[in-house]
């Protein structure tokens, strides 16, 4: 499934961050939105996942049309995201972060949570499938620590696998490398290709242009609110413009 | 001794009105300052119906509780559009909006002359008319309520609660309707203040206006903070705290009319000292705003 | 000669928000007079070094130095008493107060009524297209006016260390080109110091002598400001 | 009759709107809705009522002491209890439980001092008072008003004119920024809940001649203040005494349709109203963080 979209515009008390944006990226693949500051990449993820209504445009996950979806639906969708900022819930354990991202649960209706009719045989499946992806992310040893206690890198592999337990089509990532260490940052970037080959479409908002090199399929390049280039890395990322977009 | 007996059965239904208060509060995080008028609900329901229209009491009370539930729609889906502060000011508002109710429509509820002469309540043919077996009816009211406060806090629904209450953004992002749980959430709340509010007209057998203003909401609301907002045994210790040892206060002889001040006056101080060292309560951990 | 004092020292600074360290240990100076600029992309902590020397943020390691004397526990109000001024990023001014308000309270820490009154008229002199608004509320000024005033109020104590963010976010090229002119004009004709943080790396490097470039919370590259006129240096070091 | 609702309206709505500018005051730069607003606006009709009553001195003596304890008694509050809850971080919540906190201990104090009648304050002189478009108004009315107008445009002028009227101004505009500049947040958070419980005061005062007192007077009108201060933005000085006297008017003019019991709660079904019609973030999502980042 791809995520697509046409005509996007959006401006801030008349400063354009969006101005007619239209783009797609490839089903399966790892597309890295990249440009300078204040381009309006972190806009644009807000916009696709229901959590800022743009001024026009209309956008799509596979055939479906999500315009103007709230960012609950869109999530059930099949379109998960994380955050520039980390955000996870720091007062519950590493696994309960994970296992309450799985998308309908029979224990989430209030009968059900009351008289627990089948809820104990959702629950040891859902840990089993939680455990399962913090030992993919490689936080099986957090299992049981409060979400809060964990270094800034674990808590972005925390908020990966969360994303990943809401068993999504697509992943949008809010600078997943930002503020991590090179070893966690290397790590990261190897998971990322390996959700790629569980079929996933990974889309991601970064900085780090060396990292975009090394495991981009499809690079889409944003400034002053409009897309000045996108392609295939080895394509887009030696233009002059890329440079002049980041420099000038 | 029929005194401790009172003492003991104003405890188990504060402890509703605490335990209940405590899944919005605690648990969803909603500093809902209007549990009082769900408590006048109820009551007034039960009232009406069995004094009125010789309604068979535990028709009397799911009547209050359906009751309950209707107006925690009308209270939660207004005001939980609303942020922090915002969110507290509105639910200020239902409660004087409630109390207004209570005390002015006379046609209803006799308005401030209160509504007199309250039957004690028979359930199949067991007629509760003594003090030691109403206590054995609001303990079973009290711990009916726990259990459905504590299955829900620790069962995968309570765990989105507390997703919300820490980051609702990052709940949303994961798929779940925070709408609907925080709806749900103040319905089930309401329900059960309302069922206190029931066995507490059957009880004191007279009611009024003045049993359910804006200050027993703010007492209630002070019960789940001190006694620690979130927690299995948070609100139970506020109501120790706030309840069972002001009234003892009775028995080292201070004039009721002092009395009422002085219980307050120690909640008051009780909360700012604990917003101070504490905030979490005695026997909590959830810190509100965190 | 020997090492010329520095104007301001920077050393090993560790800093961040919460959890998230953004500062890893940077060192850099400002030797007086010179214009130093600090670029990176977003991200990399540009804007923290900047607030951690003005005193806005908790030092978690290392030091900030004036004319080689520590500055134990910067504040703005120390820095502003050691002539250094700080314009945030984003050109922010008080948005519901007049021009001459928002000037005003960038004087704020000067001595006098007389020293504010020469410093409102210095910088009017500065920058003729506020003389006409002074009336005006700052929030209705356009983006290249803001930029103006924003550096107005930090000019009209006439600091000798001048920190600026970003002066050109969201302005055209001429009106950037023009800010740049009046700090460099600044720097040369009164021997004013300045850091400055830029994306904007070309016209920044014109009025530049030196340059740190930051990555990832570190120096990763510090020199002459012509070292990185050719594309290719510049590409290696900074994307 | 209309024209006696209007001069009703006028003069209660010149009171709302005196404590819902002190409170939007206040709020803009502590950040926190403060309930010890209702107790500086009971304490200080109580205080003159004791410097008056007990110590014989005249009433507008009485009343300037009245104003001065409710300003000490606001700064004193401030700097013990706010201060320290503001060197531990705490959010805005765990404040606004402590000033509730606060008021409770305050009003129970004043109750058991003064006890629960409502009393008057100054002597209730029967003045038949003048007729002004064939409604009655007594002189202490007139007086309130005017004091009530003086003092909002004093503070009007002191918020435009004066430095620190701009520095007030500042923090609430831009806490950072204030502090780039030079700013003493401390001293400007100080001095406003000086300024703010001092005008609290005097509005309870002059509420307290026009209408008797009790020591749960505070909590009414400082509900109707922050509610006034919500309608008219808290930005301006005009939009919160037009909605002041907004709500003055929905009351008064209530009475011909419903009890005069229902005012307070006319009220805040105005409140709900608004809250329901006015925009709001995206459903009104709370994430630890305001801004979404």
């Amino acid at each position: 499934m791809n995520i697509r979209c046409t005509g996007l515009r959006k401006s801030f008390d008349g400063v354009i961050a969006l101005g007619n944006i239209s783009v797609q990226c490839p089903t399966g693949g790892i597309t890295a939105i990249i440009g300078p500051n204040g381009a309006g990449k972190t806009t644009l993820l807000n916009i696709l996942t229901g959590f800022l209504s743009p001024d026009a445009g209309r956008w799509f996950v596979g055939e479906r049309e999500i315009t103007g979806l709230p960012p609950y639906k869109v999530a059930r969708m099949g379109l998960t995201r994380t955050f520039q900022d980390v955000r996870l819930i720091s007062m519950v354990t590493v696994l309960e972060n994970v296992m309450l991202a799985r998308p309908d649960q029979t224990g989430e209706g209030l009968l059900h949570a009351i008289l627990r009719i089948g809820v104990a045989g959702e629950e040891a499946c859902n840990q089993r499938e939680a455990s399962r992806l913090l030992q993919f992310v490689g936080l099986e040893k957090q299992t049981n620590e409060r979400a809060g206690t964990l270094s800034y890198g674990q808590q972005k592999l925390l908020t990966l696998a969360c994303c990943l337990a809401a068993q999504p089509e697509i992943l949008l990532l809010d600078e997943p490398l930002a503020g991590v260490h090179t070893d966690t940052a290397a790590n990261i970037l190897r998971l990322l290709q390996q959700i790629r080959q569980n079929g996933k479409t990974v889309v991601f908002v970064e900085h780090n242009i060396a990292a975009v090199r090394e495991i981009a399929d499809f690079v889409i390049v944003i400034d002053e609110g409009t897309v000045v280039a996108q392609g295939p890395p080895r394509e887009v990322l030696n233009r002059p413009e890329i440079l002049e977009a980041y420099v000038a | 001794m029929d005194y401790l007996l009172h003492i003991l059965i104003l405890a188990a239904i504060y402890s509703i009105l605490a335990v209940s208060l405590d899944l919005l509060a605690g648990h969803a995080g909603l500093l809902a300052v209007c549990q009082a008028a769900f408590w006048g609900l109820g009551a007034y329901a039960s009232a009406v119906l069995t004094v009125d229209y010789g309604v068979y009491f535990p028709l009397g009370i799911l009547a209050g509780m359906c009751l309950g539930v209707l107006a925690s729609f009308l209270v939660s889906l207004p005001s939980l559009r609303l942020t922090d502060d915002y969110f507290v000011i509105a639910t200020f508002g239902f409660q004087i909006i409630a109390f207004a109710i209570f005390n002015n429509w006379a046609s209803l509820t006799r308005g401030p002359l209160g509504i007199p002469g309250i039957p004690p309540p028979t359930i199949f043919g067991w007629r509760v008319d003594s003090q030691w077996k109403f206590l054995l009816l609001a303990v079973i009211g009290a711990v009916a309520a726990y259990i459905v406060v504590n299955r829900i806090s620790s069962s995968p629904f309570g765990r989105v609660l507390h997703a919300i209450r820490e980051d609702e953004i990052f709940a949303a992002s994961l798929g779940k309707n925070t709408l609907r749980f925080k709806v749900t959430a103040f319905a089930v709340s309401a329900a059960l203040a309302a069922m206190a509010g029931s066995l507490y007209a059957h009880y004191i057998t007279y009611i009024d206006p003045t049993n359910f203003t804006l200050t027993e909401s703010i007492l209630i609301i002070s019960m789940v903070i001190v006694g620690g907002a979130g927690s299995r045994w948070g609100p139970l210790t506020g109501v120790l705290v706030l309840v069972v040892m002001p009234e003892s206060l009775r028995f080292i002889g201070l004039p009721s009319a002092i009395a009422a001040n002085v219980r307050q006056i120690m909640y008051g101080v009780l909360l700012v000292v604990m917003m101070l060292f504490r905030p979490q309560g005695l026997a909590g951990q959830y810190r509100f705003g965190r | 000669m020997p090492d010329p004092q520095p104007h301001l020292g920077i050393y090993d600074l560790h800093t961040g928000y919460a959890k998230k360290e953004v500062l890893g240990g940077v060192t850099l100076d400002v030797l007086p007079g010179e214009v130093v600029a600090l670029i990176g992309h977003n991200g990399a902590g540009k804007s923290t070094v900047l607030k951690a020397a003005f005193g806005m943020l908790p030092i978690w390691a290392g030091h900030v130095a004036l004319q080689g004397s520590r500055i134990n526990l910067p504040s703005p109000r120390i820095m502003l008493g050691h002539k250094v001024a700080y314009s945030p990023q984003g050109n922010r001014v008080f948005g519901e107060l007049t021009v001459l308000h928002n000037l005003e309270l960038g004087g704020l820490t000067l001595a006098s009524k007389a020293e504010l009154r020469e410093g409102l008229a210095r910088v009017l002199l500065l920058f003729p297209a506020l003389r006409g608004r002074t009336k005006q509320r700052a929030g209705t000024l356009s983006g290249g006016e803001r930029q103006m005033l924003s550096l107005a109020m930090a000019l009209i104590t006439s600091p000798r260390l001048l920190l600026l963010d970003e002066p050109s976010l969201g302005l055209a090229a001429p009106t950037t080109r023009k800010a740049l002119d009046v700090i460099h004009a600044l720097s040369s004709n009164q021997g004013v110091s300045v850091l400055i943080v830029e994306q904007k790396v070309r016209e920044v490097l014109r009025i530049a002598d030196r340059v740190f470039v930051l990555r990832n919370g570190r120096v990763s590259f510090s020199g002459k400001a012509s070292a990185l006129e050719d594309e290719a240096r510049l590409r290696a070091v900074y994307l | 009759m209309l024209s006696q609702l209007f001069v009703n309206a006028v003069i209660a709505g010149s009171l709302y709107a005196l404590v819902a500018v002190s409170f939007a005051l206040i709020y803009r730069i502590a950040g926190f809705f403060h309930f010890t607003h209702g107790l500086t606006f009971a304490a200080g009709a109580y205080v003159t009522f004791a410097a008056h009553a007990w110590l014989r001195l005249p009433l507008v003596a009485a009343g300037a002491i009245g104003v001065v304890a409710a300003a000490l008694l606001g700064m004193a509050i401030r700097a013990v209890v706010f201060r320290s809850l503001a060197r531990r971080a705490a959010p805005p919540l765990v404040m606004l439980l402590a000033s509730l906190g606060v008021y409770v201990v305050g009003q129970n104090v004043i109750s058991l001092a003064f006890g629960d009648s409502s009393r008057p304050l100054g002597e209730s002189v029967i003045s038949p008072g003048l007729a002004v478009f064939g409604a009655r108004v007594t002189e202490a009315q007139l007086a309130s008003i005017a004091v009530v107008a003086a003092v909002l445009m004093g503070f009007a002028v002191v918020m435009t004119t004066i430095g620190i009227g701009h520095q007030i101004q500042a923090v609430a505009n831009d806490r950072e920024l204030s502090e780039v500049v030079g700013i003493s947040i401390a001293a400007i958070d100080g001095l406003v809940f000086t300024l703010g419980s001092a005008m609290a005061g005097l509005a309870g005062i002059l509420w307290a001649i026009d209408q008797n007192m009790t020591p749960t007077m505070g909590m009414r009108a400082l509900l109707i203040g922050v509610v006034a201060m919500i309608i008219g933005g808290q930005k301006t000085v005009s939009g919160v005494v037009l909605a002041s006297m907004f709500l003055a008017l929905a009351q008064n003019y209530s009475i011909l349709f419903v009890p005069t019991a229902w005012q307070d709660a006319i009220v805040f079904l105005i409140l709900v109203a608004f809250l329901l019609v006015s925009p709001s973030g995206f459903f009104g999502l709370r994430g630890r963080r305001r801004s979404l980042t």
